[in-house]
């Protein structure tokens, strides 16, 4: 059974909201059941709400899909907010960037198997802050892209070179 | 083609007790303790006859409910004061039971809030694409080479612990076993002598789950009629006897019994 | 220079919508350079706007903070785009996690106690889904670990704090 318009507005809203990748409208039109067309309309009204009612975030069309973005104007308070979660690892990002670093050249399932749980998100922020990259891909089924870590791995932690890690049984004081 | 039996599974002891009391519709402030111990045990039995696992606790909360059945059996003491009242042998059990009665409600509580917040999804947030707008200075933070290397060594050591685990298997005694050991004993221990029950519930290495395994088994031996106890006099050590069912042994033992 | 009241307002929209942690009243005031109890007025019109319209989403009092989430009818559309959530907790967990919530601090043998069998793996599983943590060890004899329960278990279960926890004849609508 379709929804109402309404109803089909704030469901398309609380998929936005959801998710952070652009959704296309034929994802959103498959999961409400109803025609592209339909949610082409209302994602105009959604537009033209946030834009009436200036709110906090506004819609924005990206490549290949529809994204809810914070609105320009309000960044220096994110940044206020956010720049404490920054400028500090994860526990997660720590893990994997310790496993990149002693195991490399290593794959994101290799990454995944010591953990025991998935590392997408810690890899892809360790890539963001430039701390490791891709450096190829492993011969073999799949050929997965095999990670390293950079030349700013090595700077902010004061390395000439990666012979000089620390071994993992040596003592720290 | 075996038939299956469906024997519902229990959290522990005081989850089967409090189901056998609901069932039976009894009033929790007086079990009517013979009749539960024997419903209890009776699940225990069948539990054993489909294989299920079961922890030693359920056989810890078998004692504690047939030490009470003996208690609520004996004759009661003569009272020396009118003040002093006595202490109904069910009542520890009984305030256990309500104690966990009401976390296991509280439980189901829970799991209707967890259903009920489950209908909300939180927003996923995407640090990767914040990094990218608000990059910071220092993309470490205050973490040093030697801090990672100690996540390192924590990460391979729980990997370590991880493959431990699935190699190292936890070994149950089953009462089969204690029985089949405890006649191997009396076997070889001389014609008319018996063992001690001291010795044989603290011959060390010996665990809890142990001791009360060896108690059952004696109980199944003495049930099964293959062994016999006595005691000289109360409090005293008591002593273990095969009961000899072969004829010859039988008269071998008798003369030996008169020879000695 | 303070922010007009509809800029704070859709300033805190936008705070809302970049982190998944509750934020509390403080933060965003500090971050606003307002008052608490401006904040707590905004909060209130956010909440507001979010009934009467009828927005995909909803503001949350949760774990000391408001955070914004879907609302509960379009759960089934929501469950359609992201990934299953976690499997709900045995018996056993839920049971030991109900004991760690209204008797914390706790030890491991306490809770054994109640609980009539052993508790480890149970309370294994609620330390990997981070609703309960080691909060200190008890003084005494071996000095025991004693657990207590996370920010997470407030989230897991909708609850603004502790003193919020359900009585044993709590109805839940």
């Amino acid at each position: 059974m379709p929804l109402f318009p309404d109803e089909a507005k704030n469901t398309i809203e609380a998929l936005l909201f959801v998710t952070n990748e652009p959704l296309t409208i034929k994802t959103m039109a498959e999961i409400l059941e109803r025609s592209p067309y339909d949610v082409e309309v209302l994602l105009k009204e959604i537009k033209a709400d946030c834009e009436r009612e200036a709110r906090g975030f506004c819609l924005l069309e990206v490549a290949g899909g529809y994204s809810f973005v914070t609105r320009a104007e309000y960044a220096p308070y994110i940044e206020k907010l956010v720049k404490p979660r920054l400028t500090t690892l994860t526990q997660a990002a720590m893990e994997t960037l310790a496993i990149v670093a002693y195991k490399q050249p290593i794959t994101r399932s290799e990454i995944d198997d010591i953990r025991g749980v998935k590392s997408d998100s810690a890899l892809n922020t360790l890539i963001e802050r430039t701390l490791i990259q891709e450096i190829g891909r492993k011969e073999g089924p799949g050929r997965p892209i095999i990670y390293g870590t950079t030349q700013d791995f090595l700077k902010h932690f004061g390395l000439k070179n990666l012979g000089e890690l620390p071994s993992s049984d040596t003592k720290v004081s | 083609m075996t038939y299956q039996v469906k024997l519902p599974v229990f959290e522990g002891p005081m989850d089967l007790l409090l189901h056998l009391i609901k069932e039976n519709e009894l009033d929790i402030y007086n079990i009517p303790i013979a009749l539960i111990t024997q419903q209890y045990l009776d699940y225990l039995d069948m539990a054993g006859e489909l294989d299920l696992e079961l922890t030693s606790e359920f056989l810890v909360m078998a004692c504690t409910l047939l030490a009470i059945k003996a208690r609520m059996l004996l004759p009661k003491p003569v009272i020396e004061t009118p003040e002093e009242e006595e202490i109904d042998p069910r009542v520890e059990l009984v305030e256990k039971l309500l104690e966990y009665k009401e976390y296991k409600e509280r439980a189901n509580i829970f799991r209707e809030l967890e259903e009920r917040q489950s209908q909300h999804f939180w927003r996923e947030v995407d640090d990767a694409k914040l990094l990218k707008e608000f990059r910071p200075a220092n993309p470490v933070g205050s973490l040093s080479m030697d801090d990672l290397m100690l996540v390192f060594s924590r990460v391979l050591k729980n990997v370590e612990k991880k493959l431990d685990f699935v190699s190292v298997s936890r070994e149950e005694i089953t009462i089969q076993d204690k029985i089949e050991s405890i006649l191997t004993l009396l076997r070889e221990t001389p014609k008319g002598r018996g063992i001690s029950f001291y010795k044989l519930l603290t011959a060390p290495p010996i665990s809890k789950e142990e001791i009360i395994v060896t108690f059952l088994a004696l109980l199944e031996l003495i049930k099964l009629g293959k062994i016999y106890v006595k005691q000289n006099s109360m409090f005293d050590d008591i002593y273990i006897f095969m009961i000899q069912t072969m004829p010859t042994e039988r008269s071998e033992n008798l003369e030996n019994a008169t020879i000695s």
